[in-house]
């Protein structure tokens, strides 16, 4: 197992490399001078020409490139153009925001989606079933800005329940329920993907049931809720252990439009934010971090996989 | 009274709102240490029947429409679903064709088998687990109280079927289904299941029926065969009365469609034509279509059950005996 | 392969899937006929009549601009079209391509699919805010972005799908008849692949829809001036209090018709070979 | 962890997320921000936001009061010689750095020198300097190389103004705004934390030095009520004013005029006009393309727009915007009305005959607007609609404001773009006076009229020669004003202090909760 | 006896499993081991074994759907073993396979008669499809099929009528040795008996060679002239079908036959 996660780790560097190039070229590519945004309205080209030579972007692109590599890998990722602040600590402040609505979202999707994906399975051609599978689909259907618009209107603005936007640090005062503030924005990000897990749950349940095992186990004489719990469910989580991992990796990054929403400081927004700023080494650093973090969690689920699935062995 | 009756059983299919009927007034009986082989080509009903007995037509589409299963004096049809669950896997056990996809991929071997032992005796963990090496040794596999710990995919197909009659037999049941327990598998492990089926039969004194397509197999292992036909019985006998005299035009079409190995013989007499899919449905005798010896009336008329010898049953308006 | 008698089968039984599928028939004749349906100029002007409330003769009311919310709605159905379709054709030719090539040349496909790797590991929204921002907004570089996120996916399940199939007996009989690669590719294997791609092509048609709205609301989707049901969203979304009906309408529209979608792509997968139904992520 | 003890924790959690709604005492001022600025460097940077938050903790020699006349705020007052050529300011003793030291004309002049030389309005006043020297502890001479009349107003004015920073941090200091770490001010509020992305944190100073008088404007007694005062990006302008609705915040910005009858109705939030108008620009290009030199065609451009439409269309409600034609707003002593009668004529007819007369045979005319500003996007859909038919073909060319600011820097890739002006209290800040601004007008009218009106100090004499310079603004179009815009802000009700209007920023000194 | 149509010399066919491990090696399957044969012309030659012995994996390399390791494989004197897939095409005429499953042997989405047209175009042995037609139509004729079934689609046929047209795909080239592997072992017994018959009398009307891979001792006996019983990649017995199955040499071929089990018939059937 050691031996295997080393070796992946070992194959991730050309991807990761490859990456770098990828995210290095896009975001160069994009049009507008850093220096002129900061400088703002009034600053003559020639002050704009200075101070982008100051920051080092007349320099050619590949030299850049390698600099930045060269940084990137003593763990630096640079200094933000925009925030004059290492471009770690500005990923830092939103990380904390992006885990937890992620963790949050995920929690809710493991409270609603999976039972309501059991639900729907072991109630399979009812009208519950019906019910479920037909309101997941619609759940996964609505743009959620609007539906994010239309809960802060509900929630905070009409009935005063929760927050309606922003999210000060744990650390912050209040501390611990600081969390509230994530409550809407979690929910309005778990509504479609609790609904794609409600239908993956259900869609791998029925797949199981089929399978000639969970036949013997009926032939044992096994409660119908021990054969579905036990031995289909058990079995379908092998596929859904996965969606998990890959959720949560997206949710980190598109949560943008949520975070938009809720005016959160996460580090989707800081994407959206930056690239209206062309803070290329915020871009550069966020996307570098979520493409690791995508990468780890597919490490991760194949771990998964192996704890989950005995077949798989870890070779 | 015997172990197990079956009287008169009708199951039918539901497709495209339409009942189409597959097994169509199926009997037969079986004792306690006897062994009874159905026999018949793929869509001929033998499966469902045993599924049926087993209390296993979960899927709603399949429905039994008629007819009883009696088990031990008891009238399986009328039981609750929680009765019926203390007799499955209890006094009645069941193996399957595929060994390879019959045991959960995810759980230890003896788990799985534990798993049947401890949802119908009151035992603890470690006791359940005692007793599935003991059964495991019984079913001979090497090592029982290593592989115990195995996963079903360390195992070869032989083995796995091996553990599939260790979990049936796990808490001693009185009438054992083995639904093509051999198919799936080499000759030569085929035998050796097949003897260790009987081997066990013997010291337990399980009844068995044993459901094939092979009607070596059957030859082999059965005390009396039923030989099926579109969802019919067309002959029923003990082995050595059936392939003593063969009644029925089907069973002797079977018969001589298989190349054996002891002789050599030039060209096979096929049965001619096909099985007719569910679809079709066919006035009179169902083997009329493909039997040299039929005639108007077979198309018209149905054939009843006759008693062509004592103890040996047919349905062809042909073989002689008296109609009961 | 007769795609009458498959959506045929699709359907039957399936009311809700029905009614998806006439709503999006609804969709596209108001796509095909938006000057002919529309009453009004979806782009004219009026800052006298502007935030009307929906009666006569603005159905719907009207926007900010004084424009008529109803006619706008009505163009919206052509974006959301030609978003749709756009869409799907970028990422089953490029994906599609990538994807059957990748499988059928294992030692392309190793390169390929590496890449195919590389990009799946960029998070789809954020490539995709990344790329229009590279590419300035427009109808065209909207679809080639939401295309190009989709075409990675479609690359994996196009390469998943067009394994198994060079995997089977009648191509190593055609192999066997002597068949060559592109006699194989596009004679035994894309047929088959026909009416998974069918479902794919509905997932991402709905995906598509909700994507193009999230880059509209974030600013960065289609030009503001194109009468998309995102854009209108997007563009009145400070009126929620003060003109309702501003958000309703295309709220609803999109709901329903990525809803439609959805279901509709539920139903063709049911009806698809089962080998392929687990390739396909749909909602 | 036995299950009840965690079902406990789980219930005192839960009851605590409930209970403690508005958790925030009420030392602390939540505002909600449009988004966050470039930097707080005052010298430099001219965003307004950035000014709105650094006015609290950075001060000038002078600043504003209430009728927009300079008033001392760091100085005490000044002596201006004969000549107008040597100005004599005096500081004020007692006032203390952020970091505890004390404030001396070393600092000062450390801090006017950066300003002159990389200050983004700086150069406006020392062009026309000689020297600058600290001819005291407590007392800084300028020396002019001719009289420069507004020389006061420029000092006066924070946003990319001469803000006072200690030495230490002023010497060495170039083009690149200071970073966090030097914001080092003397106001009534120091800075405290930047998140990125989360928030500006600003705390009381408690060894604040504030300036005698009674309250006035910008001017007067400073007093700081709050511990905190945070500055919260929130870009979406639903969620600001959903969150002051919600009590979230206590003070939001930049609000879409429609809403204007619907929030002033609201007895949950108060509305807070701004003094000081807004205006759109459309700049024209005078270094390339079909409108370079050609001012004919440009005169026709203006006439075949009328501006109400679009301020009807971008702002909403009457009372929010006028059609002023003039640079000032009514009621400021730049206010004239030479040269406005070409203002909005939206004649198509006319506008069409001037075009063909200017020899415009159709080539397309590329228009530039940003989404980022709703107003600036609606007005030029408006604009779009009316020069077309007018005859014109615009190329309507929709960026985000980055892509926007690179391209304007390319004369040859834009014949127009909208952009919007803050209040100034001096022309002379307005950014069409400045020859290097994007659209480069630099013809020799306007150099002959800026110098005379750069060199006088008679207030009479410089307002008629600014009304000079706004005709020769109609006649030769190097801009197009679009209208004033009274922007307004919202607040909780539970404020004190605030006052009827926000003069430039809001400011949050003499305000309570 | 003259020069066989099909020689086959040590053939070697190994598949290599992913290595385990950082640097871990690389593991081999050795599917086929060393195995060597002759087929005369006319000839049918069965490969008998239990499942993994290799049987399958021998056809497969013989008709370039694996690549051999090593061996040598000489169709009418010519070693084709090595030949790019551009080379062994024109070959594919001669050399022709027919396979176990009926279900997934025929494209679903391709009428018969084009299933069956492909190869003639393919090999140039018609230039029209009225030409196409008159040889298929003929050749379902041969098997047993109504030409008239030509337009449909497989779905619409049962198993033995499946694997009938995959006979007819394979007998319409007029090959010289067909391989058929596991040629009945999906059909029933009484719809194998039909398919056996059919591939016996074209065999014999053909004089086509003839390897045949197979599970089933008892088809075995009943199809071949000679018999190689393989175990583990190797042949462990060959020889006269007689011979093999009256007189078996190898432990394990008795082992074989002994498990099969037998019907015991109280009298002979006719």
């Amino acid at each position: 197992m050691l031996a295997y996660t080393a070796k992946r780790l070992l194959t991730l560097i050309p991807t990761l490399l490859a990456a770098t190039i990828l995210v290095f070229l896009f975001v160069h590519l994009i049009p507008g001078d850093p220096a002129a945004i900061l400088l703002g309205d009034t600053a003559t080209p020639e002050e704009v020409a200075q101070l982008s030579a100051e920051l080092g972007f007349d320099r050619p692109l590949w030299i850049q490139y390698f600099l930045w590599l060269g940084n990137v890998l003593q763990g630096d990722l640079g200094t933000s153009i925009f925030f004059r602040e290492p471009v770690t600590a500005v990923i830092g402040s939103g990380a904390e925001t992006s885990i937890l609505l992620a963790s949050m979202t995920m929690v809710w999707i493991i409270i609603l989606g999976l039972p309501i994906g059991v639900l729907s399975a072991t109630k399979h051609g009812t009208w519950i079933d019906q019910i479920t599978s037909s309101g997941a689909m619609l759940a996964a259907s609505v743009p959620t800005f609007w539906l994010g618009l239309y809960l802060i209107m509900i929630f905070s603005v009409t009935l005063g329940w929760f927050p309606s936007s922003g999210f000060p640090s744990l650390s912050d005062e209040g501390g611990i329920t600081n969390l509230r503030y994530l409550i809407l924005p979690s929910l309005t990000l778990a509504a479609p993907n609790a609904a794609l897990i409600v239908r993956l749950v259900r869609a791998s349940m029925l797949d199981v049931a089929r399978e000639d095992h969970v036949r013997t186990a009926r032939a044992k004489g096994l409660h119908p809720a021990r054969v579905a719990i036990k031995h289909v469910f058990r079995n379908a989580l092998i596929a859904v252990a996965a969606a998990f991992g890959f959720t949560f990796a997206a949710l980190i990054s598109e949560a943008v439009v949520t975070e938009t929403v809720f005016s959160l400081p996460g580090i989707g927004r800081l994407v959206v934010q930056s690239i209206l700023r062309r803070d290329y080494p915020v871009i550069q650093g966020v996307i570098l971090v979520i493409v690791v973090l995508y990468m780890v969690i597919n490490l991760l689920v194949d771990l998964a996989y192996a704890r989950l699935d005995p077949r798989v062995s870890l070779k | 009274m015997a172990l197990l009756e079956v009287e008169n059983l009708h199951i039918a299919v539901g497709s495209g709102g339409k009942l189409l009927p597959v097994v169509q007034g199926v009997s037969f009986c079986v004792d306690e240490n006897e062994t009874l082989g159905i026999v018949g080509e793929s869509g001929c009903g033998k499966s469902l029947t045993s599924l049926a007995i087993m209390g296993l037509l979960g899927d709603s589409t399949v429905r039994i429409t008629g007819g009883s299963i009696r088990f031990d004096g008891m009238d399986l049809l009328t039981l609750s679903a929680p009765e019926r669950r203390a007799i499955m896997g209890n006094r009645m056990a069941m193996i399957f064709q595929e060994p390879m996809t019959s045991l959960n991929p995810v759980y230890r071997i003896g788990d799985q088998i534990a798993e049947s032992i401890r949802q119908h005796q009151q035992i603890s963990r470690s006791a359940a687990r005692d007793r599935a090496v003991e059964l495991l040794t019984l079913v001979r596999i090497p090592n029982p109280s290593e592989r115990v710990d195995s996963f079903p995919h360390q195992m070869s197909g032989g083995q796995r079927q091996r553990v599939m009659i260790a979990m049936a037999l796990s808490c001693d049941p009185k009438l054992l289904i083995a639904d093509e327990p051999t198919t799936a598998l080499d000759v030569t492990v085929q035998k050796e299941v097949l003897e260790l089926m009987a081997d066990l039969q013997d010291r337990m004194g399980t009844a068995i029926v044993l459901i094939s397509h092979d009607l070596g197999v059957i030859a082999e292992t059965c005390d009396k065969v039923a030989v099926m036909y579109r969802g019919k019985i067309a002959e029923a006998a003990a082995t050595a009365d059936l392939f003593a005299e063969l009644a029925h035009p089907y069973t002797r079409g079977l018969l001589n469609s298989i190349p054996v190995v002891d002789r050599d013989v030039e060209w096979l007499e096929a049965i001619p034509g096909r099985v007719p899919t569910l679809e079709e449905t066919l006035t009179g005798c169902a083997f009329h279509p493909r039997c040299a010896l039929a005639t108007d009336f077979c198309a018209s008329r149905a054939p009843e059950t006759s008693q062509f010898k004592p103890n040996h049953s047919v349905q062809c308006h042909f073989a002689g005996g008296s109609t009961t | 392969m007769n795609i009458i008698n498959f959506l045929r089968n699709a359907f039957a039984g399936r009311k809700l899937a029905t009614v998806g599928f006439i709503w999006l028939c609804f969709i596209l004749l108001a796509a095909i006929f938006a000057p002919l349906i529309a009453p009004f100029d979806p782009l004219e002007i009026d800052p006298v009549g502007r935030l009307a409330e929906p009666g006569l003769p603005n159905l719907f009311g009207t926007d900010h601009f004084g424009r008529d919310t109803f006619s706008r709605a009505i163009y919206g159905a052509r974006m959301t079209v030609i978003i749709g379709v756009g869409s799907v054709v970028v990422a089953l030719v490029c994906g599609g391509l990538i994807g059957m090539l990748s499988a059928y040349f294992t030692r392309l496909g190793h390169f390929l699919m590496r890449g195919v790797d590389v990009l799946m590991a960029f998070p789809a929204l954020l490539m995709a805010l990344v790329l229009i921002t590279l590419l300035e907004r427009s109808v065209f570089n909207t679809i080639l972005v939401i295309g190009i996120v989709y075409a990675t996916t479609t690359a994996r399940i196009l390469y998943g799908m067009t394994l198994k199939l060079k995997g089977e007996v009648f191509v190593d009989a055609a192999v066997c008849s002597g068949a060559g690669h592109s006699s194989i590719l596009f004679r035994h294997i894309l047929p088959n692949l026909v009416s998974p791609l069918l479902v794919q092509a509905s997932f991402i048609f709905a995906f598509a829809q909700l994507q193009a709205a999230a880059l509209d609301f974030l600013g960065l989707g289609l030009p503001p001036e194109v009468p998309s049901w995102g854009n209108m969203l997007s563009e009145e979304r400070i009126y929620v209090t003060r003109a309702p009906w501003l958000l309703i309408y295309p709220g609803l529209l999109i709901v329903l018709s990525v809803f439609s979608m959805n279901l509709v792509g539920d139903a063709l997968r049911d009806s698809i070979d089962p080998r392929f139904k687990d390739d396909i992520a749909g909602v | 962890m036995t299950i009840k003890s965690w079902m406990k924790s789980a219930l005192a959690v839960g009851a605590l997320m409930t209970l403690t709604t508005g958790a925030y005492a009420d030392g602390m001022l939540r505002y909600a921000t449009v988004g966050e600025p470039p930097s707080l460097d005052q010298q430099v940077i001219t965003s307004d936001l950035a000014t709105t938050i650094a006015h609290h903790m950075f001060e000038g020699l002078y600043t504003f009061n209430g009728a927009n006349a300079p008033v001392p705020l760091l100085a005490s007052g000044e002596t201006v010689s004969e000549d107008g050529k040597t100005i004599v300011i005096s500081l004020r003793e007692g006032v203390q750095f952020h970091n505890g030291q004390a404030m001396t004309s070393a600092d000062v002049l450390a801090s006017l020198q950066r300003w002159g030389e990389f200050g983004s309005r700086g150069s406006l006043i020392f062009d026309h300097v000689e020297s600058v020297e600290a001819s005291g502890e407590y007392e800084i001479t300028l020396n002019l190389k001719e009289p420069f009349g507004p020389w006061k107003n420029l000092m006066a004015f924070i946003n990319g103004g001469p803000a006072i920073y200690p030495a230490s941090v002023a010497t060495g200091a170039t083009k690149e705004p200071i970073s966090p770490e030097n914001y080092i001010g003397t106001g009534p509020y120091k800075f405290n934390a930047w998140e990125a992305n989360r928030y500006i944190e600003l705390v009381r100073f408690d060894d604040y030095a504030s300036p005698d008088g009674e309250a006035d404007g910008y001017g007067g007694a400073r007093v700081a009520d709050f511990d905190t005062l945070r500055f919260i990006p929130v870009s979406d302008v639903g969620t600001r004013i959903a969150g002051v609705r919600a009590g979230d915040y206590d003070y939001a910005e930049s609000i879409p005029g429609d809403l204007f009858a619907e929030l002033d109705a609201d007895a949950g939030v108060k509305t807070m006009l701004n003094g000081g108008p807004i205006f759109g620009l459309v700049f024209l290009n005078s270094s390339d393309g079909p409108l370079k030199e050609n001012f004919a065609l440009r005169r026709a451009i203006q006439t075949a727009i009328d501006k109400k439409p679009a301020l009807q269309v971008a702002i909403g409600p009457e009372g929010l915007w006028r059609a002023n034609g003039s640079f000032a707003p009514e009621g400021s002593v730049w206010n004239t009305p030479e040269g406005t009668e070409n203002f909005s004529k939206g004649d198509a007819e006319a506008a069409k005959a001037m075009a063909a007369e200017a020899g415009y045979d159709g080539e397309p005319i590329k228009f530039m607007v940003s989404t980022n500003y709703p107003f600036h996007y609606d007005s030029a859909i408006v604009y779009t609609k009316q020069l077309a038919q007018a005859g014109f073909n615009i190329d309507l060319q929709v960026y985000d404001w980055a892509t926007l600011i690179e391209k304007r820097a390319q004369p040859d890739q834009w014949d127009l773009f909208f952009t919007h002006h803050g209040f100034v209290p001096d022309p002379i800040l307005i950014s069409v006076m400045n020859d290097n601004y994007p659209g480069w007008w630099a013809t020799p009218e306007k150099k002959a009229l800026k110098d005379r009106f750069t060199a006088s100090s008679d207030p009479a004499e410089r307002q008629a020669i600014w009304a000079e310079l706004q005709a020769l603004i109609y006649e030769q179009v190097p801009t197009m004003k679009t209208g004033d815009v009274y922007t307004y802000n919202i607040a909780s009700p539970k404020l004190k202090g605030l006052g009827e209007q926000t003069l430039i920023w809001p400011s949050f000194w003499n305000v309570s909760k | 006896m003259s020069d066989p149509l099909l020689r086959l010399v040590g053939l070697h066919t190994h598949f290599q499993t992913k290595g385990s491990g950082l640097f871990g090696k690389k593991k081999v399957i050795k599917a086929v081991n060393g195995v060597s044969f002759d087929i005369a012309p006319g000839e049918v030659l069965s490969l008998v074994g239990e499942s993994g012995c290799g049987k399958s994996t021998v056809g497969r390399t013989l008709t370039h759907l694996e690549k051999a390791t090593s061996g040598q494989a000489f169709f009418e004197g010519n070693d084709f073993l090595a030949l790019t897939p551009s080379e062994f095409r024109p070959l594919r005429r001669d050399i022709q396979m027919i396979f176990q499953d009926p279900f997934a042997s025929l494209n679903p989405r391709l009428k018969i008669e084009q299933t069956l047209a492909e190869p003639l175009f393919i090999h140039g042995l018609c230039k029209t499809w009225d030409e196409a037609r008159v040889q298929i139509a003929a050749t379902l004729e041969l098997v047993g099929l109504d030409p008239k079934v030509m337009a449909r689609h497989p779905h619409e046929f049962s198993g033995g009528q499946r694997q009938r047209i995959g006979i007819a795909r394979v007998m319409i080239l007029k090959p010289k040795l067909v391989i058929a592997d596991e040629a009945v072992s999906a059909l029933d017994v009484s719809i194998q008996a039909q398919v056996l018959n059919l591939i016996k009398k074209l065999q014999r009307d053909s004089g086509v060679s003839m390897l045949f891979i197979s599970h089933d001792l008892g088809v075995v006996r009943h199809i071949s002239d000679r018999v190689a019983v393989m175990f583990e990649g190797q042949i462990v017995e060959i020889g006269d079908k007689t011979q093999i199955f009256e007189a078996p040499q190898h432990e394990y071929t008795r082992k074989l036959l002994g498990s099969i089990p037998r019907i015991s018939l109280g009298r002979e059937v006719a």
